[in-house]
């Protein structure tokens, strides 16, 4: 290198966590972590999460619901997302996110009526606000950046967060959304849940950036690497970033390095393209075992609570199940219902065809 | 034309606060086409925003804010930069509100000049919109003169789902008409009935409405045939009624539009002419269209478009048919 | 028809050093439908590459292989997702060659699983051919057979200029029947008749065929009536001479097709028969598709798709027609 | 910051400069530097595409060319590139890049014939690989990936250069292109020309990234920025960055720092959005000037030379702008021509019909 060489620019990439693999305190805990009520939230949440997944899994393979993408394994950062946002912010998920619509109040039984094949499950009023499950990969996180200019152009002290896999970050949407919320200083933050594989193609072969995190460098936003199987350091820097965001710091990318345990989806076969060894290995970093080892060795967790939880979390699954089960198909014509807010009277005919269809059907 | 636009989305703005403008060069330099010329200045940054360039991210922007209650009002500089917004156009705009059972909707506009003939470079001169035509939950809107852009693109931007709002650019300056900033807006879902006529229908819309009226003009002064003259203006849905009722009429019909003939618009509908008003016809409906080729660079491209006289023959011939 | 695919794929890429195969999961994975299982293995890394995730990208890159003398095979996953592939698709694959005046082209293949009716989750039912058969420059093909499949796939790859090659996954599993792998291509731009007859002409093509020849039996059984059936196969360019002809002996056709349909592609051969042979028709050209509405989940598909029974009454209709 | 808090990746973006402003050297130069015959055929380079510029421009204020852009102000970036690439190379350009083609071979007579509406200008021979104007912005990005990879794959020691600008570097495709070269180690380098406007977005509204060079960051590859007024360390680079490609090292982003002297073209009024000051500014890093008046004080260069070089661009350029001008337009039904290899029966009809159609204008 000459001379005239100048350095104008330099950038660091962060990694945090709190709880090692066996459970022990890496280092210093944030507060909200001496309160063991609220570990206990958390716990219950990733709990919840993992029986609801089983459960659903079991109705696909028994023909009682479609093709279905569970979160065995990541429960720790849809939990420490979800239990970081408040009732007001904004969620703009993918399709693998049900633990985090748990926790903002979505019924477990409409998560299971869109996935068994009925529009109503995406109308849920208990998160209004929230986007419905995106399936056209990377898509959504624009929403999230238009969603966050609407709050910071009304002046609300919200955010958004918007949560995308590893393999969403190669789309162009994704790098878009990421360029316009720096240079607009939007309220976002972009959860990258890094599971190691999009389908069957390792995170290697999406990109050779070291860390997916450093895409936020391109568009010179903050952007940083956590341990997404330690739910307390997703929930500490989740809750760091959206508190950033709504006080107008602006966004920030948090890369939360987790592993996907189960196939893709329920269509997917995992063992196809990569080994038993390396799925064990990952099985080792369990996040749900993590947090329950700490809150018993902090004496905040025992066997007598493990299985009341285990019980409750069967029976609310259970309730929910059924309710989803005994809801009736909705009849053919309704197919036009929502596709304006008033249908134009062209597609009259079309609706009545299909009601006349649908009787003789009957 | 161009000021009918700066005249209705000024009035937009003033009228509702949640209506927004973002686009590529829309703010200082008020569009390419001036079409939102003034309207940074008068209502502010955060009202009217010049993106960063990336049409997928101008779309899905929009998505992102109607969901949350803004009315945005997008521009693509031209049809031709109008493909990267696709995907979210028919995944999401038209989607939304049918994914969430009402829940979410997406009250956006989507505005492009479109069409040919004013000598721009490679990719200035597209008119796709049947593509738009084709998908559910979508408005498709071209409006043909001053007063229904003025008319058509305040309905587009009150109305509660998405619209694609195309402005057929070869026209922006030929009619210096005079609009009355009334705040009234013009129906959507509806053919206007620009000229009334015995013996034969022409169906057109945008530019190209011009030769057809022009056309009109020469048929009953030079060969004493009157035409009735319907303006679709909103292409998606479609009025097949008005089309139809004046198809019973005269018998005949001939479809005039800018863009590639094969699975064009004019196809939907002279496939519906066929199905719905077969006994009605004298003479097969004809269809007067862009040719099936790239549009060519500007040396060529007048020969690309519908002309008067092709107009013109096609109908004397239809007349002729028996 | 699944295996069909990949042993035009394999033949193709044995006998040509310049085929490469690119897409998401189509290496160690042999793609989602499994349409290029063993390729990867059997001709390497660098014939069949797993791609990051990027339709955009998987489009853009083919343009510029195949503008290199390579000749690219891109899987697009599902049809759901092939819109982020349109601009390169109709800016670039489809104008290379007029663009340079015939100096670089675009021998691509852009494959992708269509349709629906396989209790698929949402964006993996479409079916909007239409808005490829609107490009200039472009081949857009249906195989609606395994062995139309194997035949018409090495035609695609083979074609000095860019295909959308669209396989209906409906059928993908239907038909297990064994295809001789001859290297035989079938001819691009022509229909099949796939059954000849007397009163009525029906045309169609993916997956809609089989019901299309279902309700083409059912009405020679219960009603006598004799059923022409053409696999239109090549959506773009069409060839409306095989169908015209046809018609032209029936005096009546219907058209079936699983995409919306608003300025579907059905509309187009409705019109062009409507415009060519309006005097032979005795009845209103009828079409019987999907609706103009969102495809909905799986709950309701079934009743979204055209049905047999669909076909049979309106062809019932049709003939009663007088 | 807590103890748990580890780096886990660190970046620098470097700038280079050998020729200042006032065409001091600032450093030590490159060994082609001190070849005189070097620095005068670049020198050459950039007066031909100044002085080509200056009648383009003059040949649409009189109605005899279409919209057409300029690049009075950035012959230093063009002509680096130009004069680095080898002829086996690669050249995926914009819209802006005729100081490339020219040394490229394309003759001057073919960018006017596409600029006045001919596709013919586009079929040039003299550099038969090199892609055609691309008017939508990054698209062609990615064409250059897929180049690069064609080259890869058939084991040939070329290098594709890319050249898009500054609001390029906003759009998706450029990063999807990007992230492949990245993974795949593609021959490819990525000149980003950044001229500080898009039409009249500024540089600073397109993103938030204090260098466009650390885009390279996020798909994990080489980035660095060059000052682009300066055509010696735009070659050296840009060589460098070739052979480097050429050699299997993979991809590199270059962003050249220049600046649009010029309307964003004929169709555009920049006096609306940008003021004299900032230009009269930017004019006074003249590139010409500042190679020029190096080469003056090494004894390279003087008055009579500078004469008869503009002399003889004069006459060069007026006799491509008379064959240009004499060139008849092609007859309508061509326009069917290169639609595909053989065009469809089906099309005969129409082809026929523009036929006749044109013989009843004549
Ligand atoms: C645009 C688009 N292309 C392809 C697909 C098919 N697909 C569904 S999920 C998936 C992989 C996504 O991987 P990642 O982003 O890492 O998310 P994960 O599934 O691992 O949570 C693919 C390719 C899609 N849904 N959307
Ligand atoms: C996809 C797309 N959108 C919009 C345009 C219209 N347009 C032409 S040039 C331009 C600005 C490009 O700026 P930059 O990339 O910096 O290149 P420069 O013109 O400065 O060389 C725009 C918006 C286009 N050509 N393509
Ligand atoms: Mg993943
Ligand atoms: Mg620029």
């Amino acid at each position: 290198m000459t001379s005239e060489t100048e350095t104008v620019a330099s950038f660091d990439i962060h990694y945090r966590q709190y709880l090692g693999p066996g459970g022990e305190a890496a280092g210093g805990l944030p507060d909200f972590a001496g309160d063991h009520d609220v570990l206990r939230g958390l716990y219950r949440s990733m709990v919840l999460t993992r029986t609801f997944d089983k459960r659903a899994i079991a109705l696909q393979r028994t023909g009682q619901l479609g093709t279905y993408a569970s979160s065995l394994g990541q429960e720790a950062t849809y939990a420490g997302i979800g239990h970081a946002m408040l009732p007001e912010d904004i969620l703009v998920p993918s399709y693998r996110e049900h633990g985090t619509c748990f926790i903002r109040g979505v019924p477990m039984s409409d998560i299971l009526l869109y996935w068994g094949g009925d529009e109503r499950g995406m109308a849920f009023e208990e998160a209004p606000h929230d986007f419905p499950v995106s399936v056209p990969i990377a898509t959504h996180v624009l929403h999230a950046a238009g969603a966050a200019y609407a709050l910071q152009y009304r002046g609300e002290p919200r955010a958004v967060a918007a949560v995308s896999g590893d393999g969403s970050t190669s789309k162009g949407d994704f790098y878009e959304a990421l360029n316009v919320a720096g240079v607009w200083n939007l309220p976002c933050v972009f959860v990258v849940v890094n599971n190691q594989w999009a389908i069957s193609v390792p995170r290697s072969k999406q990109s050779r950036a070291g860390t997916l995190a450093q895409k936020a460098i391109a568009a010179g936003i903050d952007g940083e690497q956590v341990d997404g199987n330690d739910v307390i350091v997703v929930k500490d820097r989740m809750e760091a970033a959206l508190k950033k965001a709504r006080e107008g710091g602006g966004p920030t990318v948090i890369e939360a390095l987790t592993y996907r345990w189960h196939d893709h989806t329920t269509a997917d076969d995992a063992t196809r393209y990569r080994s038993a060894e390396e799925l064990e290995a990952e099985q080792k970093k369990d996040p749900v075992e993590r947090l329950r080892r700490y809150l018993t060795a902090a004496g905040g967790w025992d066997d007598e609570r493990e299985q009341e939880l285990a019980q409750r979390c069967k029976a609310e699954v259970d309730a929910e199940v059924d309710r989803y089960l005994n809801t009736e198909a909705r009849a053919p014509e309704t197919m036009f219902d929502h596709l304006y807010e008033t249908l134009p009277s062209i597609y009259g005919d079309q609706r009545e065809e299909l009601k006349a269809k649908g009787k003789r059907d009957e | 034309m161009i000021e009918a636009v700066n005249t209705a989305l000024a009035h937009e703005l003033g009228a509702d606060e949640s209506v927004v403008l973002l686009g590529e060069d829309i703010g200082v330099n008020g569009g390419v086409f001036r079409a939102t010329v003034g309207l940074q200045e008068r209502f502010g940054e955060h009202r009217v925003l010049d993106t960063p360039l990336a049409e997928t991210m101008i779309a899905g922007l929009s998505v992102g804010m109607a969901a949350q209650g803004l009315r945005p009002v997008a521009e693509i500089q031209f049809m031709g930069f109008i493909y990267p917004t696709v995907d979210q156009i028919i995944s999401h705009a038209s989607r939304m509100r049918n994914r969430t059972h009402g829940r979410l909707t997406c009250a956006m506009v989507l505005r492009a000049p479109f069409g040919g003939g004013i000598r721009a470079p490679e990719h200035h001169s597209e008119s796709t919109e049947a593509m738009f035509a084709h998908m559910p939950g979508l408005r498709v809107v071209i409006p043909s003169s001053p007063a229904r852009a003025y008319g058509l693109l305040l309905a587009a931007i009150r109305d509660p789902d998405p619209v694609v709002f195309l402005e057929p650019k070869r026209i922006y300056r030929m009619q210096k008409q005079e609009i009355e900033d009334n705040g009234e807006a013009l129906p959507l879902d509806v053919c206007f009935t620009l000229r009334n006529g015995a013996d034969i229908t022409l169906v057109s819309w945008g530019a190209s409405m011009h030769e057809t009226l022009q056309a009109a003009d020469k048929l009953q002064e030079d060969a004493d045939i009157s035409c009735e003259v319907i303006d679709v203006a909103t292409i998606k849905p479609l009025d097949m009624s008005t089309i139809l009722e004046s198809v019973e009429r005269t018998g005949r019909c001939v479809i005039v539009h800018e863009a590639a003939r094969t699975c064009g618009v004019g196809a939907e509908i002279a496939a519906q002419l066929a199905e719905k008003g077969l006994l009605t016809l004298f003479a097969p409906v004809r269809r007067v269209t862009g040719y099936d080729t790239i549009m060519p660079l500007l040396r060529l491209e007048k020969h690309y478009l519908p002309g008067v006289d092709q107009i013109y023959r096609t109908v004397k011939e239809t007349m002729e048919f028996a």
